[in-house]
């Protein structure tokens, strides 16, 4: 029977790995994704996990490390946060090209200068490409629940990619909520043991990551890229399945809120939805027929639902929560995509982005609101005047 | 929605470009026979079957395991397909067994590959 | 909890006939003729046997092994990043254990060994050795040495001798030695700082059943160990692809190499010369070191000495054994 | 677009990887000088070479300004110079010669004994022998020059000097006046100049005009 309990992010997305029954665990500190391993130490200890619980040296290692258990055959988790999550960058592309499916729980941190405990975006949004699975949860429930759902897609023989489950920093990391944790029996049901691609083994011998020639590094890249055209598919049916065997209420890709008669909506990602949804009754209490969309995966971006769920809507605003310096729209990463994922409506949303949630700092409902200000101003105005808005530092 | 939003689109690796899933390949059990090397060789080691005292130098010298002490008739193989020609069981071998000849001067041995690899 | 492992027992060889005949790194790569890393590597896969896996971090002996999607190994093997061989090896070691723990998996525990250059053992991959080595992982760590990163075309790596030509230790007007540095001394940096490492020993390819009882000795210990292996290499040191092992029998006869074990604590060598040839006789076959003028041989000549007092000093008062390893 | 002339060197690798690329240099830049737009380039895949693997190296030329220069091989060679000549027997080296193509080796034997071991030699307007060997006999291990570096050994000081003799010689493509320009060992160009072996054979009518003999 599934519990109810207090559990922090971490906590979760620990709870999540034992679930899963992860069977090699690499650890390495740095806050504020610490405390998951802190977790799986104590269940390792206590015997709750039959795993083994490997120290890295560092965040490079760590993803060396559960790369060559999943070579081997194992349940391979892992997990960092800002300038850990770009410390093991070389490695991200040798596990997706080698097909490993493990996964890293990622816990957002500002990427340095100078350090800066708090949440950003950019840690993991800079591994965009790589080949990873990216999902952000909003809540310490949707982490747990994200963890099992990203073995069962990546590990799914379609796919057989890696996954980073992505929570914020403090917001989610670090403040309890309840959590209904899962009977092990209804995990199994839904989560089927790993089932490695030839693994390295002695009785049938072989090669992993042998050197290819330019044209044979073509298809390489065409055969991973053909694999995100089937991911979404795989997510529709884990989805489907665990919302059944779990009793939840996922929307596979995109969180919808009140966007079906909005003429002004967010779009956003991560933890700072919470306060989103909370603005938006507060606007609808007004008049503002406002609404709110929320990205459960990044990778594979979902292109078609964004379009369909926000093409009607008068005014678009991407709240950025991760960085791209002198980028197209000289602010974050998901406005290009979403303007992109607009482009081939007759119709589209006027589309503008704001920088807030940087550096771990929060996002008020009145900072909401003032975006919702210059929303409605852009329908009145009928443009945008800005690709993106620095909010609290605006000229 | 006014139009129908383009696809993803669609990818086609021709049977001939495909390349492993996770570019995981079989070892090899013998021999790599995608990968002869004998046409490296300027010089062929040649032996003198009467000299050889079966010290097996020369088997255990070899970076390309070219020769191979063959039980049955207790002599040594020399492996064509793949010597390189680098000469150092030529130059190890204790009893100088092994002379070195050029290549040119035997007319076996062509495989005149398309690529060098 | 108490695991039968089923960790492999490998008895040494006491000839050239009774060593495993079949090839495990078998015929058919683009090493160069004359390759001592290649022979090293076949000498090496016959003394661990089929129950073995490779780790390979990037070097010669990925790039010219595991050409185009086909390769020499006839174990499994698995390219590392030249960064993480060590690390990669410790996620197999634990998925193996786990995996027999959990009863998925029965068979010989696999002789895992990582196959990795200089530069991936001891430049850029140190980090990840160093921490192999410290958690205790069942893995014989192998730092087969050609002295430079050769697969690039010949650049200086911390096992670079002094006075060596690399393309990015070229001699000149202002720098007329070449390499101006002195190398790392590998084994004594693994010896130093590794606990849990209780075997460590150094080879070279004119050694073959010395090198090859040394590989087995490593693989037996339930332990991490550490083998480093003198491998020439005829394009990088510029000598005649013939004289490969003869220039691995003039290191040891010169005191540029030495040969031997260390096993918990205690020092044994091998063929150890009775008098030591000068270093010269070793240089002067190499294009590597031609361009050197008498004063550097010398200074090269005084590196040596000392390396030679070393082994006299190690023979001599074999160091004490700490408690914790024996 | 005007037509692309292709010249292939094979060598063996590491022994005699600078003197290929000196033959692809000194040849390339004498062409230049003498007006012609050219490319010269190492096979990349073929690298890092390994001694004694079969290596190419390439020289495009042409009258006009090339127009696709990012290309891996040469699949068309009119020339093609083997500076080790057991490459014969190992290599399927006048693959995508044209008829009538000029095939240069570096050897002391007889023509005719090379010509055995190439089956489809039937495509050749000519076979060239020089003995590069005995001319100069120095090969330069050198990496200066790898991999996109410049030479720093100096170029045509060993066995690429009769080589390239011989090619202007034959060709007429260079004047033997420019490659001494170019190469340090002049004396061993003459020779290999002097002292090309020549022999016709059944395509050298469809040589194409430039190429005398």
């Amino acid at each position: 029977m599934a519990q109810e309990k207090m559990l922090t992010g971490c906590a979760a997305a620990a709870r999540g790995a034992q679930l899963a029954e992860v069977e090699v665990v690499c650890s390495y500190p740095i806050r504020p994704y610490t405390a998951i391993m802190m977790e799986l130490a104590k269940m390792v200890a206590n015997g709750e996990l039959n795993a083994e619980f490997i120290h890295g040296e560092g965040e490079h290692a760590q993803v060396s490390v559960v790369l060559g258990a999943a070579a081997a055959g194992a349940r391979a988790f892992t997990g960092s946060s800002g300038v850990g999550v770009t410390y093991a960058m070389e490695v991200y592309s040798p596990m997706s090209g080698g097909r490993y499916p493990v996964q890293m729980a990622i816990a957002d941190r500002s990427l340095d200068p100078p350090g800066d405990f708090g949440s950003e975006h950019t840690d993991a949004m800079s591994t965009r490409g790589q080949g990873w699975i990216l999902g952000w949860a909003s809540s310490p429930q949707e982490i747990l629940d994200n963890t099992l759902i990203a073995y069962r897609v990546g590990e799914d023989k379609r796919v057989m990619l890696p996954q980073m489950t992505c929570q914020d920093g403090y917001f989610l990391s670090h403040i309890a909520d309840k959590v209904s944790v899962p009977d092990i029996s209804q995990v199994r049901e839904f989560l089927p043991p790993f089932k490695a691609h030839n693994p390295l083994s002695l009785t049938c011998p072989v090669s992993h990551g042998p050197q290819i020639r330019p044209d044979q590094g073509a298809p390489m890249d065409a055969q991973r890229a053909a694999t995100f055209f089937d991911v979404p598919k795989v997510i529709e049916e884990a989805t489907a399945d665990f919302n059944r065997i779990f009793k939840r209420n996922y929307d596979p890709f995109l969180e919808k809120y009140k966007t079906e008669d909005a003429d002004i909506a967010f779009l956003i990602q991560g933890a700072h939805a919470n306060t989103c949804r909370k603005v938006v009754d507060a606007l609808r209490k007004q008049g503002v027929k406002a609404g709110m969309a929320r990205p459960r995966w990044i990778i594979p971006w979902p292109t078609h639902q964004i379009a369909e769920a926000l093409g009607h809507v008068k005014a678009l605003g991407v709240v950025e929560t991760s960085t791209c310096y002198g980028g197209s729209m000289r602010g974050g990463n998901l406005a290009p995509e979403v303007r992109a994922s607009l482009y081939d409506l007759d119709e589209r949303p006027l589309v503008t982005s704001f920088m807030a949630g940087l550096g771990g700092e929060t996002i008020w409902p009145e900072e909401f609101h003032h975006m919702a200000k210059v929303l409605t101003q852009m329908i009145k105005d009928k443009r945008a005047s800005q690709y993106s808005y620095w909010v609290g530092f605006e000229g | 929605m006014a139009k129908k939003l383009p696809e993803y689109g669609s990818v086609n690796v021709p049977k001939d470009r495909e390349v492993p899933f996770g570019a995981i390949t079989p070892a090899p059990v013998k021999t790599q026979d995608l990968f002869m090397t004998s046409n490296w060789r300027v010089v062929r080691p040649v032996i003198d079957h009467e000299k050889c005292t079966r010290c097996l130098t020369c088997y255990m010298a070899c970076p390309d395991a070219c020769w191979v002490y063959n039980e049955k008739d207790d002599k040594m193989d020399w492996i064509a397909g793949f010597c390189k020609g680098c000469q150092i069981c030529i130059h190890d071998c204790p009893v100088n067994a092994i002379s070195a000849v050029p290549e040119l001067d035997f007319e076996d041995g062509v495989v005149r590959l398309e690529k060098p690899f | 909890m108490n695991v039968d492992y089923k960790f492999q027992k490998l008895e040494p060889a006491k000839s050239f006939k009774a060593i495993n005949r079949a090839e495990m790194y078998v015929p058919g790569h683009r090493t160069c003729a004359g390759c001592g890393p290649a022979l090293n590597y076949r000498l090496v896969a016959k003394a661990a046997g089929p129950d073995t896996i490779f780790i390979g971090p990037t070097g010669c002996m990925y790039v010219a092994n595991a050409s185009y999607l086909c390769t020499p190994y006839a174990v499994s093997w698995i390219h590392a990043q030249i960064t993480n061989g060590g690390a990669v090896a410790s996620g197999i070691e634990a998925a193996f254990k786990t995996l027999a723990r959990k009863k998925k998996y029965d068979g010989p525990f696999p002789n895992i060994i990582v196959m990795a250059g200089d530069g991936g053992s001891v430049d850029i991959g140190l980090q990840a050795m160093s921490a192999m080595m410290y958690r205790n992982h069942k893995v014989l760590f192998i730092c087969y040495d050609n002295e430079s990163y050769a697969n690039t075309g010949i650049q200086t790596s911390p096992t670079t001798p002094y006075g060596a030509n690399t393309t990015f230790t070229p001699p000149g007007k202002e720098i007329p030695e070449g390499k101006v540095l002195f190398p790392k001394y590998v084994p004594q940096m693994v010896i130093g700082g590794h606990p849990a490492v209780k075997y460590v020993a150094t080879t070279s390819v004119a050694h073959p059943l010395d090198l090859t009882n040394k590989v087995r000795k490593a693989l037996t210990y339930e332990c991490p160990t550490f083998l480093h292996m003198l491998a020439p290499c005829p394009k990088g040191w510029k000598f005649d692809e013939k004289l490969t092992r003869e220039m691995a029998k003039l290191a040891v006869e010169t005191g540029m190499w030495s040969l031997f074990e260390w096993e918990n604590g205690v020092y044994k060598y091998q063929n150890v010369p009775k008098t030591y040839k000068p270093i010269a006789e070793y240089m002067k076959n190499q294009g590597r070191f031609s361009h050197l003028k008498p004063e550097h041989i010398a200074k090269m000549q005084a590196f040596v000495d000392e390396r030679i007092a070393n082994v006299k000093a190690n023979t001599a008062i074999p160091i004490p054994t700490p408690s914790s390893r024996s | 677009m005007a037509k692309v002339n292709e010249i292939t060197v094979w060598v063996r690798g590491v022994l005699q990887d600078k003197e290929g690329r000196d033959v692809m240099n000194a040849f390339g830049q004498a062409l230049a000088k003498e007006g012609k737009f050219t490319q010269m380039f190492d096979n990349y895949e073929d690298l890092p070479d390994r001694v004694l693997v079969p290596l190419r190296k390439y020289v495009r030329y042409s009258d006009a300004e090339l127009e696709h220069k990012y290309l891996y091989t040469n699949d068309h060679p009119e020339i093609v110079v083997i500076m080790e000549p057991t490459i014969v027997k190992g290599m399927n080296i006048l693959k995508g010669m044209p008829d009538g193509g000029i095939l240069f080796v570096n050897t002391n034997r007889p023509a005719d004994y090379i010509l055995k071991f190439i089956p489809n030699a039937d495509v050749l307007g000519a076979v060239a022998t020089v003995d590069c060997f005995g001319i100069s006999g120095v090969q330069t291990v050198d990496f200066s020059g790898s991999e996109g570096g410049v030479d720093a050994a100096g170029l045509g000081a060993g066995i690429a000097a009769p080589m390239v003799g011989a090619m202007a010689r034959i060709t007429n493509l260079v004047k033997k006046e420019t490659l001494a320009g170019i190469v340090k060992d002049v004396s061993a160009m003459e020779r290999g100049y002097n002292e090309v072996k020549f022999q016709k054979l059944k395509k050298f009518h469809t040589m194409s005009s430039q190429h005398g003999g």
